[in-house]
Parts: structure tokens; C-alpha cells; sequence
């Protein structure tokens, strides 16, 4: 047996050299993007955070049972993207979908119900933290099992071709998500179909508990496959809500115009673990400092006073936002169980569970 | 009343719901300008036009993948996967996808696909393609299951099917292919979940399903001849299950046998028997029997695939046996 | 005797064979690194090294298509499918591959694989983390299916999986994994086909699998206490299933429940009910009645899904109706 | 519904423009392949042709059930790579596998009864055209459900490594395949874990009766997504038995002293139809014919004549191997159908197929 062949880092990944992240582009100041703009993209990660921090302490207190994947530290990335789409466009995420759901404009309280497994949920309680879905939103789904929903967001992208709309379709997934099969298919179909779809790999260099550069052929898992459908390399700065907003823009826009889709990879952190089991402990301390150090929600602040915004103002959108928050807990833990009835609903179109006569 | 193949019956039916629904589309490999490779797609090119009906990559992930979100949007999609074997490849979206969307969003999605699929043996095409997998399918729940034995029922079962508002995994069996039956005139539509007794009998019922419903109903030919009557169910559709008329037919005849072309164990027959075994005990006058494909995957050589799915001969012989 | 946990079993399982095999290697998503996403690997990296404890990327396919060809070609592999829901995105692997390679190829080919896999429900996981799939794979000719229900079995149950030259699909409870029991000092091999009467009784015979296996227990406790003598069955394997166990216990107590964790139709129960009421018919004294997570997805809420997965009350209360 | 964005040609394959063969590139004459390497190759060659040409007739005589693909006009493929293994290399092959078997040495007759279903056929029958297999000539399966066996392939290849022997594994498939979800997933796998493996794709520009061109999002479906896992561009005349030769023996060496896998597009072209029941009408008629010009034996006989080999000889090798496909056809045709005792056996490590005692 040749155990030469491998590097002892694979022995603790917690001892690799950390992957830092890049300085700030203080660039991103001067994109032209105007102040209210700024300052809804500042609200929206203010949500972000503030509800999951909450949810996280719902876990706490033992009122979140199974399990729940928190995007703490990514906020930039669906407040860019959520700011940048249109009231009918469509959005797919994964597992770690809170955010994303939020940024769709779904209410506080029926999302935090659901986490909590209550009957106001936004699925009655039946679907959980990992697959929240607000149709009316446009929120088409929160998927679970790796690989699936970038091929159903194709669908929903071909749909809105078929029926001449212009639509666009947005599905975010994780760096890990690119090693699987269905994220090549999906990507192959939508170029050759020319499909009016925006895939965002949120890069938060870890699949799991792995990090990602050790499972993958490429150091960028997205970007570095895109000319494999013909399409550009794009790579963002997923901590910066600015960079995002506008690079969502374009994308976007091109997708809306007939212009197909595209593939973006936005590289960002997990400031916790995986999911709610999870301590993290496999990343290099100095790795997950710097992260923190680049924490997107005060980078953003200090960009704000920057531009001249108060103290004051932003604290203001902090506090009705806490306010928000919390009246979404306290509607999330009013919430019933389910009640019996509603267990054998919902399979079938009629409403009910019959498989026979 | 026109006679069709049952192989022509597949593209005269998906016709018929194509005019009538322009939203109505379908994808699939080498279904567009081939017309499929079991020609079962002949014609719907020119008809319909490249935009309602597509060739797609070897990607059956992304085609199922596709179908489930455009149906979910709002606009139907009739999907094939070539050989039902395939189904492998993308079982993921069948099993963990379409079948469980609307329960676990609370309602909220609906899902109006139709899988199309070719399936069964007698092809002699090997382990690998020619498989009998309903029982792949009737076990998730939120499919539904069909699969049509004669020309009319694959007419009005695809109407059916595609004007049903979840997924249907809709089997095209093989060996029917060529055999031809008359059809309607004007549109057809049938309904999920009602079996039919294609022939009426007194000392056993025999439930079959797609290619299995010709041979027992040659078998049932064949043991008249020797006085025992016996009745078929051609159960047509698996999910939603007619369980009344295989009961009632139970009721009658006291004595029940599957024949199924599936590998022994959890075939669909299984679950028959066991709804027999609890619902209907107190009606049964001896065991249910199963005759089905044993438990091996199936071999190419024509002698070994002739014996291993269950011929008219073996049906006859195993229902005397137990009626002795 | 040593206290183990049934989570711990696996990595101590593990560790007894590949101490004995230096050749066998295991693969799979957080398995070496991180000691599982369970914590049914921990310790083994650590013991046997990056070489023989490997971490994958999420290429479920490529993970069990590397298991299948360095099993073909000489060194026996342990995989890990994290959970068992994810089996769909490989199951062409498992059911057309792995299943298959032997018979087609004549008797070529060797295939030691042994999937592992966490399987089940009680976790509030909701509907794509939480089956119950044993069934996708007993129906699948050229797969061994295996499900312990005590950290002892799944010991003496892994090295025989893992000594058999045939694939098996190890499918380890989620709702088990922090349950205790003896394991016996040295090394521990049992035998995969043989089923345990974990509770003798008279008057009624019921069939459990992992999970259901203690809440089969309980209900017979109870039972007794209603002067009820129920027999259970730890089935343990699927396949080889030990018919013999079944139809012996049977033919004591002459009526048979069967307790699925799997939503109902074509569950394993359907199979032992159809076994059972085609060779044990006349042994009954009334209906084989199945008690199963009903044909739905699972919800994830704990109200919900505590009512969807057989209870011991509800086993309590089906056993007694039908009883009476 | 938006019909504009369809090209015309999707209605009617046969009538788009075709894709033509490039010129034979007489500079391969010197690549210093030695002679009798050369007579070697096209002794190969021959035998492929003839034994494909033979089993074609034994369709026609309704011989052959089921299903069968062929390899004619592709035979400079697996000669190519078939010279450059070595005997204890693996050989990875799809449903279109009868020329990789028989490039590894596997006899005729054996072959050409598993083709009639017959008791002494290569499988005893059970397995058929489309899973042609000798363990003991290192041809470790044919595969007839894409994508699988380049997963599978791997895991021969991690094997060799895991053994430390310096076994090499070659894994063939078509352009096709390149578009399905295990096709990404084994070529990371192999890159990551610097894999002793070649995939050969096999670009006869078809998959089944659709132009790859119109179903892949880059022009070389293979060559072109070598970037996206970390590896070198290679493309190289599949009709060339002398270039197919030399890229053979460079990705071999490369594999075999640890240098990783390799992905190789040979571009060639099928001259009949996709099977057995496949007339192939879907291809331009000019570009048929250009190709059936560029059929890669009578272009290697005539590179022989130039190098000085005579009629005489070439002829000599023909017939030689005119003879092993007569006696082939009489060893088949010989043998009995198998007999009903192998219907149960062979399912299990025993030798039987009880599941239950
Ligand atoms: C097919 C499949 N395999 C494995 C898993 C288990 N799993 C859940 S999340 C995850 C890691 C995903 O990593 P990445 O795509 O980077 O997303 P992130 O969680 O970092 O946002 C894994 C392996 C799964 N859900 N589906
Ligand atoms: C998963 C899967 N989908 C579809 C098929 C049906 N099929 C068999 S061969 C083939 C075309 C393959 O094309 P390519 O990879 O180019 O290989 P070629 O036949 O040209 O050698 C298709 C679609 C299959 N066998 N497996
Ligand atoms: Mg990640
Ligand atoms: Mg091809």
C-alpha cells in the first residue's frame, strides 16, 4: 500500500494553510450604485443576519428540532441578488435557503414558524427549514439534496422562454455542488438551450466539512468551468453586497434580453458551522479570523458612514428590523403543532393522500 | 373506430392533447427528429414544431429536471426516458423531486408531468434494457403508475395522464410495440385508476399487467379448455390502485394469481397480495400465488429471456397446480 | 462484553475488518476528516490513514462507480452514501451496475462492495433525509440488504457484509444511532439470512426491521400485559431472507403482522405478506396485516411525522383489533 | 409561443450543412512507428473490419437478436490504443464494444457466439452484444447504460494505484456521453486523485441520431471541458491508426509513472447506423460520403504501400484474417443455445441465485 501518495494535510484540515480572503476593493465605493439602493441592500442583509441569529437561538432553545443550515456571513450575496431581480423572477436555492427566502420578500413570521415546525409555517410545518417555498414570491423552492434544483430551475427558466415572458430564473448552490453530476447537465442544457437563468455558486470554500480545493480539479469550482458550456469566467466578491448587486445586474440583464445564461461564482465564508451540528472545527482558526475580519454587514456600515450616511440613520433600520424580527418569533412560537389532519393532505392534486379506491 | 399499433397509438395520443393544449410540450433524446428510437414519436416534429418538441442531450437529469420546472410554471411537459431502465439516472428527480414537491410545500406546487418510458423484456437487449420497473415507481409515494396492455388504453391513459395535474410515470411496454387494436374515433380519454376485467370467469382471478395481460389472457383460453374459468384484471394503472375490482373480483372467485414480469421481490404483485391477504382473507378459498420473473437479472440469450418471464404455458400450469 | 453505542458499532465494526484486510479501503463524503457527519467513522483516519479513509466530493455516482471497479479488480471497498435518500442520485450504480455485473458477464465478475448508509426516519428531517428505502434495493436481483438493529449486530453484521464477495447495501438507522447494547469481546462475525426471534410468543407473529425492531419489542410487552403472546421477528437481512424464521413462527402462532417503517406500497412487508399467504396459507387463522408509514412523504414536523412512522401504540392497537 | 428562436435545421438533420472530414495528414507517414509496429496496426484494423462485417451478415441472416452496435469506420480507435496497452492494462468499453475486446486479444469465436446468444458465447449468452467481457484479458466490461463506466473505470484505476502495480486503465465512450452527469463526476474524481486513467472519446459526431453539435455547448464536447478538470486539451485523428497510436503510447506513459488521467477526443465517424435497427438517414449525404473517403483502412493500406509494403502482403494479412472470422462464424454458429440450468446461476459469489432459505 503506497501511502507516499498523500499529502499529511489530508490527515487534519484544521492544520492547512488557511485560504484568506482578499483585501476590500474599496473601489466598490464609487460604482455609482445610489444611496437608497445602499441603504435597501443594508436592510436586507439586516434581516438576513438579525433572523438568523434569532433562528440560531431558537436552536438554542431547543424550538427548532432537525436540522437548519445558516448563510451568517454570506448575506451579501442574496441581498445583492435580491435587490437585482424583478417581483416575477424565480429563485431556487438549497438547504441553506433562509436567506434567499427572505430576500424574496416571504414574511418573517411564517418562514421562523416553519423553522419551528409550527402550523403557520410557510409549509404548514410539513417541509421544514430545508425546503422553504413561497410560490407567490417566486420563490420556487428550497432543495435538499445536492444537484436536483439546478436542473428544475432550468425548467422553470424554459418555461418562461416558452410562454414568451421574461422571466429570469436565479439558482444559488454551494462550491460543492459543482462536483455533482447534475451541475453539469444543467449547466450544458442551459447554454445550448440559450435559457434565460443565472446560476450563483456561493463559494464558501467548504462542502461541509471538506475543503473544497482538495475535492475539485480546479481552484475556482464554478468560474473555472464555465468555458466548459461556452460560457465567461465570472468570479465576485460575495462579502461585498455592492459587487454583487451589480455583477447580479448584468447577469441578469443579459438573461432578460435573450442573451442566455450565466454562470457566476461568488466567493465568500460560513462564519458558523455546516448546520446546526456542526462546531466547525476543521478550519484553520486564522482562516475563519480573517473571514470574520471581512464580515460583510459591518464592511458595508463603514461604507455607509463613509458615504456619509449617520450613525443614527443605520441604526434605525438595525432597530425596526430587531423589531421585525421579533415580532416574527413571537408569531412563530403562537403557532400550533400541526394539526393530525394535515398529514394526509397534499400528495395528490385533489388535495388528499388516496392511492387506491 | 381506426386500427393502430400500439407503438402509433403513442404518437396519435400525445397528437390529440398537443392540439388541444398549445402549452403542452415534450422533450426527450431523439425523440424530434428521429421520432424516437421506438418510433413511437413519428410525425409530432413536423406537426408541432421544434419549439413544443425537442431533442435533448444524454442528460436524463436535466431533462426530467426541466420537465418538473416548466410544469411547475405552468406549462405541461411530456418527458421521455428512452429505455425505463434509465430511470437510474435520474431517479433522483423522479423519487426525491416531483413525487414529493406539493407535500412538502404544503400544497403549494403542482407538478403536470408524464414520464414516458419503454419498458419490459422479450428484446432480447439484456440486463440493462429490459427491465420491468413499475414497482421502481409505485413505490414513492406521489407518482402515479400506468401502464397500458392495449392501443386504446395507451390513447386514452396518455390523455389521461397528461391532463392529470401530478406526475404520472407512463410504461410503454416493448413487446406490445407491434401489436394493434382499435381505437376510437375522436378524442379519447380515459380515467387513472380503474382496471378493467378483460375477461370474466368464476374459479380464479388473474391480475396482469401490461405485457402479461395477452399471455393470461391466452392462458385463461387455454384452462377453459381444461373447465376452469378464470378471470383477468388488466390493472392498467398501479397508482391509483383499483383494489375494488380486485376484490370484488376476489369475492367471486375465491382464488387469486399475479403475473408479473418484475423480479420477484417488492414487484407490484406483492403489494396485491398482501392487500388480498388483509382485506380479502375470509374471501380466499386457498394461497395467492404469484408468478413472476424470477429474482435474477434478466439474460440476453432468447431461450434464457423466454424462460425467465412468465409464459402463457407457466401461467396455466401454476394456476391448475394450485386449483388441484 | 463491551457497552457500545450503536453509532460507535459501525466505526468499531469497520475497524475489526480492516484490521484483518489490509486491502479493504473506505470512501465517501466527511468520512475521514470529520469522522462521518454521524460519527460512525471517527477514529479510523486516525488509524488507518488518508490512503485506506478517504474523503470524496459530492459525486455520489463517482463514488460508487470507484467502489464497483476496485472491487472488480481486487480490493474490496466500503462506501458511504451519507444518507440513504441519496441512493437515488447513484442508483444506476446500485441497481443497473453493481446488481447486475456478475450474471451479466457469466459469473466474471466479482463485486465486494458494501454500501453504507443512513437510512430512516424520527430525525424531523422532512421528506428527502428521513426514508426508509431498504425496499429500493431488496428489489433489486444481485443486492444483499442489510439493517441491524443493535450495536451487536451491526458489529457481526458489517464483517459478514464486508466478507461477502457480493454488493450489500448496510443501511444504518439514524433514529438507533445513540441506542446502547453489549458487544462481545474479540472478534464478531455473524451471518447475513439469519433472522432473530427476539421475543418468543404463540398467538401472533411480528416481523420488525431496525428501527421498528424496539418498538415491536414494547408493543409485545404491552401486549403480553393484555394476556396478548406475540412472537417478534428482528428480521436483520432482506436479502437472503430467512423465510424459514418467518414460516416457522407462523405456523406456532398462526397470524402475522409486519412493521414497516417504509411508506406502504411495495414495502418488504408486501413481500413477506405475499410469501406468507402463498406458503403459509393454511397455517393462518386470519388476515397478515401490514402496519406501515402510510403511502405519503414524510412531514417534517414532530407532530407530524411521529404520527406517520409506526408507533407502539399504533402496533398495540392493530395487533389487538385484529386480534379479537 | 415563441417559435423565432429555433434554427431550420432542427427540423430536418439530414439537410444541414455537413461536417466534413480535415485532410489526411500525410506527416504521420514519419512518425517513426517501426514497420512491423505498422503491420501490427493494421492486422488490427483488419480484423475488426472483418469481424464486423461478418456479424452485420449474421443480422441479416436474423442471427443476432436483440440489439448491436457497431464500430465500422471507427476501427482505428481501438487499434490504436488497443497496440499502445499493455496485457495487463484495463479496458473500460460501452455497448459499442466488440472492437475493444477483440483489440485486447479476446477470440473470435467466443465473441461472435455471445453475439448469436449461444452456450459458448464469451458470457454464455447472458449478457449479449452490449456487455462483452473478459476479465481475463484485462477487458473489464462493456457497459450499455452511458456514463456509469467511466465511474466504474476509476475505480479500476484507483485500484492499480492502491496496489501500487502500474497498471493502466483506459476507458472508452462516445461524444455523446460527454454531456451526462457522470461524465463530470468521474473526470474530477480521476483529476483530484491523480487517477492512472485515459477516457477516450470516441467523437463520431452523433449521438444516436442527433448532431452532437446541436445538443453540446462547445464545439469538441470532450477536448473542449479538458480545462474544467484541471487537464491538457487533446484532440487527435480517430481515423489515423498511426496518430491514434502515438497519443496512445504518450497518455499510457503519463498514467503509468503517476502522472494522472488524461482525456482524448479522437475525432472519427460511424459509416453505418447508430444499431442494428438504425438506417441513418439523419446524416447529410455529402458528409457521409466525404468520411466513407477518410475510412481509415484503405487509408492505411495505402500508407503501407507507400512505405514500401507489397499487395502481396497486405492481402496475406487479410486473408489470415478472413480465415479467423470463417472459423469464428463456425465455433458460433456450432454452438447449442445455453441451457435452462443457467438460468439460476451466476447471480451470486455461490454460483446460484437463492435470495431466501
Ligand atoms: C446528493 C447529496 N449528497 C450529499 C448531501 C449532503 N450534503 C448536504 S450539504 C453538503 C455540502 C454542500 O456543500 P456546498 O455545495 O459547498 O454548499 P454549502 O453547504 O457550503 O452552502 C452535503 C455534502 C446532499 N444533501 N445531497
Ligand atoms: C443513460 C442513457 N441514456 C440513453 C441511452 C440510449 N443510448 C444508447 S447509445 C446512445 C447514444 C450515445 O452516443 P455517443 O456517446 O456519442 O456514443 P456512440 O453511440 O456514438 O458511440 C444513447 C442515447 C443509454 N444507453 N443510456
Ligand atoms: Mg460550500
Ligand atoms: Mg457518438
Amino acid at each position: 500500500m503506497n501511502t507516499e501518495m498523500f499529502d499529511p494535510e489530508l490527515m487534519d484540515y484544521a492544520n492547512r494553510d488557511p485560504r484568506l480572503p482578499s483585501p476590500v476593493d474599496e473601489g466598490n465605493a464609487d460604482l455609482g450604485i445610489d444611496l437608497e439602493q445602499r441603504l435597501d441592500l443594508y436592510e436586507r442583509q439586516q434581516v438576513l443576519r438579525q433572523f438568523e441569529k434569532r433562528a440560531y437561538d431558537m436552536f438554542l432553545q431547543n424550538l427548532v428540532k432537525g436540522t437548519s443550515h445558516l448563510s451568517l456571513g454570506m448575506e451579501a450575496v442574496s441581498a445583492g441578488f435580491g435587490a437585482a431581480m424583478r417581483q416575477d423572477d424565480y429563485t431556487f436555492a438549497t438547504y441553506r435557503g433562509h436567506a434567499h427566502t427572505l430576500s424574496r420578500g416571504v414574511d418573517l413570521g411564517p418562514v421562523m414558524a416553519e423553522l419551528l415546525g409550527r402550523e403557520n409555517g410557510l409549509l404548514k410545518g410539513k417541509g421544514g427549514s430545508m425546503h422553504l417555498t413561497s410560490v407567490e414570491h417566486g420563490m420556487m423552492g428550497s432543495y435538499a439534496i445536492i444537484g436536483a434544483h439546478l436542473t428544475i430551475a432550468n425548467g422553470a427558466a424554459w418555461s418562461a422562454q416558452i410562454r414568451g415572458t421574461d422571466q429570469v430564473t436565479v439558482c444559488f448552490f454551494g462550491d460543492g455542488t459543482t462536483n455533482i453530476g447534475a451541475f453539469h447537465e444543467a449547466l450544458n442544457f442551459a447554454a445550448i438551450w440559450k435559457l434565460p437563468i443565472v446560476f450563483v455558486c456561493e463559494n464558501n470554500l467548504y462542502m461541509e466539512y471538506t475543503p473544497i480545493d482538495l475535492i475539485t480539479a480546479v481552484p475556482n469550482p464554478a468560474a473555472d468551468r464555465a468555458a466548459a458550456y461556452g460560457l465567461p469566467r465570472i468570479i465576485v466578491d460575495g462579502n461585498d453586497a455592492d459587487a454583487v448587486y451589480m455583477t447580479a445586474l448584468d447577469v441578469i440583464a443579459k438573461a432578460r434580453s435573450g442573451g442566455g445564461p450565466s454562470l457566476v461564482e461568488a466567493v465568500t465564508y460560513r462564519e458558523q458551522g455546516h448546520s446546526r451540528a456542526d462546531p466547525g472545527k476543521y478550519r484553520p482558526k486564522e482562516e475563519v479570523e480573517a473571514w470574520k475580519g471581512r464580515d460583510p454587514i459591518p464592511m458595508y456600515h463603514q461604507r455607509l458612514l463613509g458615504l456619509g450616511v449617520s450613525e443614527g440613520d443605520l441604526a434605525a433600520i438595525q432597530q425596526d428590523v430587531a423589531r421585525r424580527v421579533d415580532e416574527a418569533t413571537e408569531f412563530a412560537k403562537a403557532g400550533a403543532p400541526p394539526g393530525t389532519e394535515h398529514l394526509m393532505t397534499d400528495v395528490w392534486s385533489d388535495g388528499g393522500a388516496a392511492w387506491r379506491n | 373506430m381506426a386500427e393502430l399499433s400500439y407503438r402509433d397509438a403513442v404518437a396519435y395520443g400525445i397528437a390529440q392533447e398537443m392540439r388541444r393544449d398549445p402549452q403542452l410540450v415534450m422533450l426527450g433524446e431523439d425523440i424530434a427528429g428521429a421520432g424516437g428510437v421506438f418510433k413511437t414519436t413519428v410525425g409530432l416534429l413536423n406537426e408541432f414544431g421544434p419549439t413544443r418538441v425537442r431533442d435533448t442531450p444524454i442528460s436524463e437529469q436535466a431533462i426530467l429536471g426541466a420537465a418538473m420546472g416548466a410544469a411547475m410554471t405552468g406549462v405541461p411537459v411530456i418527458a421521455e426516458i428512452m429505455f425505463s431502465d434509465f430511470l437510474a439516472v435520474c431517479f433522483d428527480i423522479v423519487a426525491n423531486e416531483m413525487a414529493k414537491s406539493r407535500y412538502m410545500t404544503g400544497g403549494q406546487m403542482s407538478v403536470p408531468v408524464v414520464v414516458r418510458t419503454a419498458n419490459g423484456g422479450g428484446s432480447r437487449f439484456g440486463a440493462q434494457h429490459s427491465q420491468s420497473v413499475e414497482n421502481w415507481c409505485m413505490m414513492i409515494p406521489g407518482l402515479k403508475v400506468v401502464a397500458p396492455s392495449t392501443p386504446a388504453d395507451v390513447v386514452g391513459l396518455l390523455a389521461a395522464s397528461i391532463r392529470d395535474p401530478d406526475p404520472v410515470v407512463f410504461f410503454e411496454h416493448k413487446s406490445l410495440m407491434a401489436t394493434k387494436g382499435d381505437v376510437p374515433e375522436g378524442e379519447v380519454i380515459d380515467e387513472l385508476g380503474q382496471a378493467k376485467i378483460v375477461r370474466a370467469g368464476t374459479d380464479a382471478t388473474i391480475v396482469a399487467l401490461a405485457y402479461m395481460v395477452p399471455r393470461a389472457l391466452e392462458a385463461a383460453e387455454r384452462l377453459a379448455e381444461d373447465g376452469i374459468s378464470a378471470e383477468v384484471i388488466d390493472l392498467r394503472t398501479l397508482v391509483p390502485l383499483d383494489t375494488n375490482a380486485i376484490l370484488g373480483s376476489v369475492a367471486k372467485t375465491s382464488r387469486v394469481f399475479t403475473v408479473e414480469e418484475n423480479p420477484r421481490l417488492c414487484g407490484w404483485g406483492a403489494e396485491i397480495a398482501s392487500i388480498v391477504a388483509q382485506e380479502a382473507f375470509w374471501d380466499l378459498d386457498g394461497p395467492v400465488v404469484r408468478i413472476t420473473t424470477p429474482h435474477i437479472p434478466l439474460p440476453a440469450a432468447e431461450a434464457l429471456e423466454d424462460l425467465a418471464i412468465p409464459s402463457t404455458d407457466r401461467i396455466v400450469r401454476t394456476v391448475k397446480e394450485n386449483l388441484d
